[in-house]
Order: C-alpha cells, then structure tokens, then sequence
C-alpha cells in the first residue's frame, strides 16, 4: 500500500505508523472517488462507475494485513478502493478508468475491471457474485500449492442472493478452502434494501448453512474491522478453513453514476438516512480516534489531505496525458 | 397517433396489455419502486400495485423460474432482464426449461411467457455487459426472438408478444430507448411476428438488418443514394419466424445484398441469413452477400477501441461498395 | 388416485379404506418399477431411466392428501410413481415410456418426462434442481389467483448443491408462497453420498437460512410421512407460507438403467447397506401394521398384488400395441 | 501405435498429461470414486489421489468457476461436465469469466482451462439431454471449440488443449466414446488446432464437418462412389481457430460443397461455414453449398422421431445429388 511522507518521531511507534497509514490510504480511496464523477461529467470518463465512499473501512481494515503477493484478492466492480489497498498505482487506476494505454488493464477493462495480478490483485467484476465461485477455484489452488497463503473475496448484500454464491460456499466449506469472504453489506442492491431482497436476513446463518463459520462486524469503523480481520485471516491460516465477515455498512452516494442521474436514490432512501451513516464515517472516526491518542494533530491531518489530494490530481494528470491503446491492440489479448 | 420514445412505447405496450388481461405481470430487478434502470416501467408500480409489478433480488434463475413456472399455469408474466447479458445466468431455466416445455409435454403445457431487456453497445459498458447473444436465442428451437428498430414497432412487437402463447426472446437496445417516432395509440395495434418492413426503397443492393443495425443502414444507404447507389434496407423486426419471402423478393430485384447486425459477427445470425440467402437466391446474386458485423473480440472499455469494435454505417457503406464493384 | 376394488365391510370404515388405497397405489408403483428395467433389456423402453423403489411412501404419503386439480406437483427424473398418485394411467405412462404416440407426453417425453397437466402433474424434469425454479412461479400464480391452492415440489438431496434452487428458496421465502418441498433424501446422488457432496448436512437449515420452515421426517413409514405432510399442508393453506420436508429414504437400484449396468453402485454402497434399508420397506411395513390392526388379511394382500401385476401387464400390452407418434408430429409442438 | 477406445484415448492424454505436469488436475461430477459417469477417468483417482481427482457436488457454476479461478493464478484445471447440456448451467462463469479474463485484464491474468464432457445424440435422452450448442462457443470470443472425431484425435487434440493456455470448450461425443481406432503411444504426440485433416479424397464434391458428422460424411461418400461420385471428406477438427485454407483449397478443386453437422441448423456453425464458403469461394463454385443438421425442435424422446431429427448419410447423399444437380 501508499506509504505516508509524515514524519516520524524518533522513536519508532509502530502502531501510530501503522494507523497513520491507514488514515492516509482512506483519505486516498475517498479523494480518489470524489474526483470520478467529475471526471465522467468531463466525459473523460465513461461506463458504469460505482464509488465507495463511506465503506473504506472494509478494505484498509483488511488487505494491509495481507501477504502481497502471495494471498489474492478478488471484489466487486465497486474495486477502486481494493486496487489501492493493493498497492496499485493512482496512476494506473486513473489511466485505466480513462481507458488509456497506461491503465492497469492497457484501457480494456474500465472502472469495472481494475486489476493487478502480480500484486494479488485478481481484480473487479462486472457481475454480481461473480467473483464467488472465482474465489473457490484460488482457493482450490492455494490449498493444492500448500504455501499457506490465503484469498479475500469481496461481494456484496444482494449478491447473497446469487445462486452462484450458495454454489461456491458450499463446496468450499466442503473441500475446506482458506478463503476469507467480506460481505460489503452497505444495506442496498441498487434501490433495493436487504429486507426487501432476502427471505431471511441473517447472512451468518446462509454462510452457516454451506458450513462457513462467521459474525457480523461494525464496518464503519477501521479497528473493529482490522481487529476482526486480524482474527479471521489467522484463523484462516491456521485452520486452512473458510471464514465469512458481514460487514455492516453504508455507501453515500448513488448506487453507481446512472443512479445520481436518474435521481433513482430518492426512491429507496433519504437524505436525513444517508447524513445519519455520514455522523459514523470511518475517516472521521479514525482522525478523532488518533487525534484523541496524540497520533495526529490538525495540521498533520491538513498535511496528508493536501498530499493525498496532489496524487489524486497526479494520477488525473497523468491520465490526461496518457495515450488512448493502439487501435491495433483491439485484437489483442482475445488469447494468450 | 402520438410521439414517444421507444422506451414509452414499451411501457405503453405493457401498461395497455395488463389493464386488457390481469394474468399479465411484470417482474424484475428494480421494475418497481426504483421505477425501472432504463425508466421503462416508470409508473407501473403505482399503477398496478406490488402483486402485479414485482420487483425481485438479484436472481435471474429465480426470475426466469418465477415467470416460467407461472406462464405454465395460466399466467401471462413478462420478465425483465436488467440487461441481457444476465440472461447468461439464466440459461438453464430459459433453454431447458422455457424453450422446451411445451415439446416435452407433447404440447399439453403451454408457456406464454415475454422475456425482454435491453440489449446493445456503445457507452463503454465493456466486455461483461457488451453482449446480445440473439444468435443463441435464434439457434434454439422453441423461442421466438424479436429485436425491434422503431418506437411503433417496440410497442406493437411487444403486443404481440404479450398476447403469444410462446416462450418470447424480446430484445430492445438501450441505445434506442431514447429515440423518438410516431406510435398509435390504438390499443388493438400490434404489429404481426414474420413480417419484415422495408424501411427505404432501391432497386441496386438489398441491405438486411434489425434493432438498431436498421439505422445503420439507413444512414449508409443516404450517403450512398448522393452516388446514385440505390439501397433497399430490409428490417427483419423478428430474428424467428424469419421473413425471407421479402427478403428474396427484394434480393431478386437488386441481385445484390449485405446483412449488418451489431452482434459478433462469427456463427451468428448474419450468417444464417447469408447462407439462406445464397441457397435460395444463388443464381440471382451478381456477387456473394455480403456481411458487416461486430468484432469478434471481447467488447474493451476504451473508448477509441469500443468505437472501432461497433460496425458503423461506413462499414455498411464499403460492403455495398465491395459487392457492387 | 387408482382405487381399489377390494370389498370392504359393510360398515364403512374410512382410515382402512384409505389405508388399502394407500397399499395398493405403492404397489401398483412397486411393480411398474419392477417391470421397466425388463422392458428396457428387451429393447421398448431406451434413454435414461430412473426408479422409484423404497421411496414409494414420499409419495404415496403426500400426494393423495392435495386437491388435484387445483394444487400442482412437480417432480424430478425420477418421476414414474408421482404420475400414478396424480391420477395419471398406467397405460398412458407404460405408453409414453415406450414412446408411443399414446403415451402421457405423446412419446416425446419419454421416462423423465412423464405430465398430466390437467390432473395437476406438471411433469417430471430431467435437470437436476430444475424444478425448485419452476415450483416458484407456479406458487407465485397460486398466490396471485387466490384460490388457496399449493404446490408440492420433489426434489433430490443432490439439488439441494444448485444454485437455482437456492434462489428460488430465498424467493419463496420473501414472497411467502404456498409451496411444500419434498426433499427426497437417498443418501446419494448417483454415486455421491450427502456427506460428499455438502459443507454441512443439515438440510432444514439450508432451507430455514432462506426463510423456509421446515423439518425431517422417516420417509421409509408410509404413516409418518403421512402425517407430516398433513400438517405441513394444511399450515400453508393456513399460512400461505412455504414448507420444506427432509424425507430421510432409501433406493434400493442403481441410479438408473447406467448405473446397474456399469455396476457402478459398487462404488459407491455396499449390498449390505442395500439390505439394511430393505429390511425397513415402506410397503411391508404398512402390510404389518395393517395386518396388525386386521385391515389386511393375507389372502386379501395376494389378491391386490395379483391386482396391480395385472394392470402393470395390462399397460405393457397397451403399450406394446400402440402406435409410434406419426413421423409428422416431429415439426409439431415446438410452439403453442 | 496401440488400439484402443475414443474414451480411453482420453483418458491417455489426460493421464500422460497429469504424469507431465502436476499443475493439471481434474475436477467434476462422479470422476473420481465412481470411475467416471462414461468411464472415462476410470483408475485415475487410484492413481492421482483425491487432490487432483476432484469429486464435486451437483454444481454446475462451482465447477466452472472453480476451474477458472484455479487456472487463473497458475493451474491448469480439466473441468468434466457429466454431459455438455449441464453447462448451460455455468454459462456466466464460462462465457463472462473464463473466456473474457484475459482480454479484460489486457492480458495479464491467462485462464488455461479445459471443459470437457460428453455431448451428442441418438440414444433418446430426449429434450433436456440431447443438445451440444457448439455453435454458442464458436460464437464467443476467447474460446477455442474442439471436437475430435477419431480416438488418435481425441488424445492428441485432448493434449494439445491441456497445454494451450487459453479457455478450451472441448467436446466429445458419447456415441464414439466406444469406437476403436489406432492412436499414437508417443507421449509427445499431440493434434494442432486450426489444421483440419482431410479423410478422404475426392474431386467431385466437398463434404466437410467434425465430430461424429465425420462418420456419417464418409459413410455417405462410400455410397457415392459407387456411382461414380467422388467426395472429399474434411474433418476440421477444431471450429475455433478454424482452418478455412483446407477448406477453400477443396472446394477450388471440387467446385461443390456439402456441410454437415448433428446439431440444430438454424443459426448454428454450419451457417457460418456456408457463409464463408459463399463469401470467399463464390466464383469456384458451381452451386450453392448444401447444408446438412439436425431438425430444429427439442429432441423428441421416442425412437422413429428421434431418428428422424438427427442427420444420416442419407441425408448428406441428398444433399450431394442436390448440389450435383
Ligand atoms: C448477475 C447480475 N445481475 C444484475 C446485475 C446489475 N447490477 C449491478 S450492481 C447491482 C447491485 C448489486 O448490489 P450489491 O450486491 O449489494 O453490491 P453493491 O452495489 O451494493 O456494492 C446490480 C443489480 C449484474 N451486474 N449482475
Ligand atoms: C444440472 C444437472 N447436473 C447433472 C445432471 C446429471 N444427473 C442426473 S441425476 C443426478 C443425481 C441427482 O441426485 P439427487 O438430486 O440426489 O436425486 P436422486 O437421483 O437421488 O433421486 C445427476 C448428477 C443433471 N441431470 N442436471
Ligand atoms: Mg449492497
Ligand atoms: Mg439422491
């Protein structure tokens, strides 16, 4: 992941370093995403476009404490946040959602398909619960190497609903596979809320029910979620077994560009519900946390902000400059 | 008559058959309260109450087996695919299931049923979402598959296809849901299945398309009309039952033709429309049909890359050109 | 159903009535299985071909409780027992197991296809966990027409790993539709046993993890699956809710015609096994008890089974003397 | 040289295949314990352990995914599907992951992956059971379509898509899964893709197809020489990459051309293969090219129906004296 520039005092205080990290990563995904949009209504960006403003805790609670390269990671098209976490560069990032030659795609994939193998990053997914049964054959492979590494996989509340996941969850409680899933349940799928989408609202319980043990974890906040995933990911080498976290959440912004457009959120939830999730924000959790411990002061946190927001204008710069692919590489990569 | 976009009249078409017959529903992923991804069932819910406007999880096998099974006993569902290229999830429940039900049972089952979404490219929805498969529905004995061009064909095409007794693969193109024309209001117009239009007269080369490769060819057929090149533009509306009375009528006339689809182009429904057309027409063809469709590539996000992917009305233009030459 | 014409004292006595009729449907169902395989070696019956041998009380049990028409069934492959409790001929499924133009589907269904819509049998299904999806819309039409009719859907321990049947469970679940799933718990899908083939066993909470309430039930006692089903039916004409029963039995063959003629089975169970669980035969069992309570006497047992072997002979010879489809009716029925 | 069974070939390859590179490993439904539905992995869970020789639950999408996600961080995974009718199941996983990954990350995830199984008519599995939908593989970019139609084929085509690293849709045929023929014992024999082999020689006509077609071809072919009429029987081996330089060069020569196939005809690969021929041959040829196929409905179980919608030789005879008319 981005290293941060703060300095450091002398003595070398880890876990300040650590947090300081984390807060700057967040601060990164939530600049990051806050330019997007703006980017699209520039039509230098286009497709679908999904931000996760608001769920930054589930991903920089959880992939720094991953072996990279080594362990994988798969998610969702809402996979900006995962590319960084992986330490893909902002540059990449942004090149790929311009669809440019220097995009960590070369431009093929877009918002949706970010990706990064060589850092473990098996990248985004356009279909829902499409990375699941993705995630039983890495985890097949990663038991039959036997290097103890493990894969995360990412999907959604309404993905639970994809027969694909039941599938896939079955057959690794089955087979025993070192897979951790995060639940990113940020309440919606699109306009439709859990209580209107599932027949039982409990998804400990369906993970249970394939034989994957788990617990629901507060997702607005980083060290509940970096505490639980601590747990899960040792366990998880230790045993060689699957585990499941829900991760209760809430994403700000429309579902995807076309749900701000439309105005479609109006029909599914309010202002005042999205500015009450807003009070919990894992950001402004953490700052207050840190602040409150001595870790960070103000003008430290105005410090990474200003940083944080010269790489995002970076990336955008780069991208800008970077060129569209070769029209010749159309009929690239169709086969290895 | 009235003018409407293509996607009103498809909501027209559906909000005039449900008040007609209440075995019709629709159901689908955000149809309802969310007022439909492309605003196609804006309303409806109100209109109709939750029991008839359903909105589902995220299931597409579910979706399928819901409106299948209920179009088994009695029921008239249309089904709504977000897009179609979620259908691939659903391939079981429609091919084995839908598709075959009535020959299984030696016709004593029926299974009136619509499924329909948008299909179609070009706003850089890359390779997941960048698929029609027509070709596949086409190839599948028991479906009909109907892809219209114009706002008065959406709505009357999909009269038709509510009030059939058949498992119905009705594609609309989310380019097109913009797109504006005259429709009649008359809540008997329906436009018949096998029936093609023929869009714009020529006596020199017959163009063959459907859905919004139609406007393609219009388009090519105008900048070639300016070289006195005469095109006949064929819109098949519906892939099956296939028309090819008109379509060998005109290519009789014009001994000259060129099929444009937006689909992939390898084993596809253009090639089964160029393979007819040189068994049935072989002596009267001056030149081999020719084809235009989309690259056989996983669709790419890149702008520049999408656009080269996607035929265009020059690439219809330079077809004409190497079959007349 | 068939009834029986055995004479009955002059006092009319019901639950004994009901019981012959129970006896002789699961031998009618007995003996038509008994005679399909010698038809196949002899070449008039081809395809897949699946039998219903030891589990004759899951169906026997329920089935004659439904109101047909009106409620509907649907079943899996193994589907030749499900149509005769719906009502439908033995000779038109003999017929349509040849594939005669007289058979239930007109020839063109053949063993695995077996319908009788206008008794409610709405066919067997030869895609495993097929009919889960399909059981949804036909409860959502129920539902929707309001005129307190269910579906019972059969379905293998096998399904139970597809994903549609998953999604359909979730549906039902949060449609609140009347539907009773039979679970047919062999103890294997082919070769497969349940321990083999699922993270975790317990198969009522598969269901409850969806919504479904549910319980498991001895399918080997005609009695108990009939009074389970009882109760199961008539809370969800009360409910309106779905119901999900694990029936806990046994098949005596091979998974089908392939399977004993591979001698397949061999790999998979022990003859011994086999031998257990013939000892607990639904049909004996009911014959005991019955005898117990001096409904049955020894005679009057010979007699029904010289009965049913008649009209199984009966059905053959139809069969046999029925013509195949006419070669024109290839191109018919591919469309309503 | 050895004789042996279609289905033993296959299990050569794969066993030689495992024994060269533990990456390879097998997984689907009843491989293992059971010895393999048709007997095709028999002995290999003897030989290679549980790890490699994966007994799967009736999962459909997990395998396919399971399979793919394997192979895309470094394995090389055999995915059996019992029959080819079942992965309409996995279609997503297939069609939107496993044939789209490479092009999506630009090429830098690979996916070598093979699916195989058993597909084919004639054994009156009836509606749900007996269809191979070669044609939507063909169609799909990223796949390769392999369907070997000689044991030697079926181990050196079955090795060749085991070391090639892209998603392989290969599908056999379970009525030649007991045929004999001479295969090669060299454990570095393998079958290119994209070289069609010619079966027969002949100058009068060209008869191309694969699979069991193959067969029917020159069964057809023997009968027609006895009236002087001399076929050329192309086995293409492999649809995706598909030799059309064989092809061409053929029907140069011959003028004529039959394509046969068991599947469906409407919208199916024998229509591009028409197409193509027309398209790039016309001034060669002498009439238009025949098609051969299955009739277009869900296959009815009962014997004389099921007969009678699957294509003979003497269907592919008709066809030949239409075209030499
Ligand atoms: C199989 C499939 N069906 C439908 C869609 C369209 N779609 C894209 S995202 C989405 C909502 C998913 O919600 P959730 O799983 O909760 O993830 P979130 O967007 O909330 O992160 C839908 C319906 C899709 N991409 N794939
Ligand atoms: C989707 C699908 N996959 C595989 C098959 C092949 N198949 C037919 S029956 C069967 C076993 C099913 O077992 P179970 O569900 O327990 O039902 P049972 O046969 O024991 O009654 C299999 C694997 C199929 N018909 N459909
Ligand atoms: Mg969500
Ligand atoms: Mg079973």
């Amino acid at each position: 992941m981005a290293k941060t520039t703060v300095e450091r005092p002398a003595e070398d205080d880890i876990q300040r370093g650590e947090l300081l990290d984390l807060y700057r990563l967040m601060l990164l995904m939530r600049r990051l995403e806050e330019s997007v949009y703006r980017k699209f209504h520039e039509a230098k960006i286009g497709g679908y476009l999904h931000r996760y403003d608001g769920q930054e805790a589930l991903v920089a609670g959880v992939i720094p404490q991953l072996r990279l390269p080594g362990d994988y990671v798969l998610c969702t098209y809402r996979d900006h946040a995962h590319a960084l976490a992986c330490g893909t560069e902002p540059k990449a990032i942004m090149a790929e959602l311009m669809g440019r030659a220097t995009g960590c795609a070369l431009g093929k994939g877009g918002s949706m398909h970010l990706t990064d193998p060589e850092r473990g990053f098996l990248g985004g997914d356009g279909i829902v619960g499409g990375p699941v049964p993705v995630s039983l054959g890495v985890g097949y492979a990663l038991k039959y190497k036997g290097e103890g590494n493990i894969c995360v996989c990412y999907f959604g509340d309404g993905a639970m609903n994809q027969g694909g996941v039941h599938e896939a969850f079955n057959m690794v409680g089955l087979y025993k596979l070192p897979v951790l899933y995060i639940l990113e349940n940020n309440q919606f799928a699109m306009g439709t809320s859990v209580e209107r989408s599932t027949g039982q609202p409990d998804f400990v319980l369906k993970a249970q029910a394939h034989g994957i043990a788990g617990e629901r974890v507060d997702g607005m906040d980083l060290l509940t979620v970096r505490e639980a995933a601590n747990r899960a990911i040792a366990r998880i080498r230790e045993t060689g077994e699957a585990y499941f976290l829900e991760m209760t959440c809430y994403r700000y912004v429309g579902h995807g560009i076309g749900d701000d457009n439309t105005g479609g959120h109006k029909t599914y939830r309010t202002e005042e519900e999205v500015a009450e999730w807003r009070l919990r924000d894992p950001i402004h959790r953490l700052r207050d946390t840190m602040e409150a411990r001595g870790f960070l002061t103000a003008e430290q946190a105005e410090a990474i902000d200003r940083e944080v927001v010269a790489e995002v204008e970076e990336a955008i710069a780069f991208a800008e400059a970077s060129p569209e692919p070769p029209l010749d590489s159309l009929y690239e990569n169709v086969y290895s | 008559m009235a003018t409407m976009r293509y996607q009103q009249a498809l909501r027209l078409a559906m909000t005039e058959e449900m008040e007609r017959d209440p075995n019709v529903f629709l159901c689908g992923e955000e149809v309802g309260q969310y007022q439909g991804t492309y605003r196609v069932s804006e309303g409806m819910l109100q209109k109709f109450g939750p029991q008839r406007i359903v909105d589902t999880p995220i299931s597409e096998i579910g979706i399928a087996g819901m409106a299948t099974g209920a179009a088994m006993v009695g029921l008239r569902p249309i089904a709504e695919f977000m897009t179609w290229s979620f259908a691939l999830e659903a391939m079981d429940q429609l091919v084995n299931h839908a598709a075959k039900i009535t020959y299984m049972s030696g016709g004593r089952i029926h299974c009136p049923v619509v499924f329909r979404g948008p299909a179609g490219v070009g706003t850089q929805l890359s390779a997941q979402h960048s698929q029609s498969l027509e070709s596949w529905y086409a190839h599948t004995p028991g479906f009909k598959v109907v892809m219209p061009a114009t706002p008065a064909d959406a709505k009357g095409l999909l009269k038709t296809a509510i009030r059939d007794n058949n498992p119905i693969i009705f594609m609309e193109h989310a380019g097109l849901y913009g797109t504006q024309g005259e429709v009649p209001d008359d809540p008997e117009f329906m436009v018949p299945f096998g029936q093609a239009a023929i869009r714009r007269e020529g006596g020199d080369i017959t163009l063959i398309s459907y859905s919004r490769g139609v406007q393609l060819c219009l388009k090519a057929a105008e900048t070639l009309a300016k070289d006195k090149i005469e095109c006949e533009v064929i819109d098949l509306r519906t892939l099956v039952p296939l028309d090819m009375e008109t379509v060998l009528a005109s290519v009789r006339k014009t001994h000259h033709a060129v099929v444009a689809q937006e689909e992939w182009r390898n084993v596809s429904f253009g090639s089964e429309l160029s393979a007819r057309i040189h068994e049935q027409a072989f002596d009267d063809l001056d030149a081999p049909v020719g084809r235009v469709g989309g690259a056989d590539v996983p669709m790419p996000y890149a702008k520049n890359l999408e656009r080269a992917a996607i035929p265009t009305d020059n690439d219809i233009i330079a077809a004409v050109k190497r079959a007349l030459a």
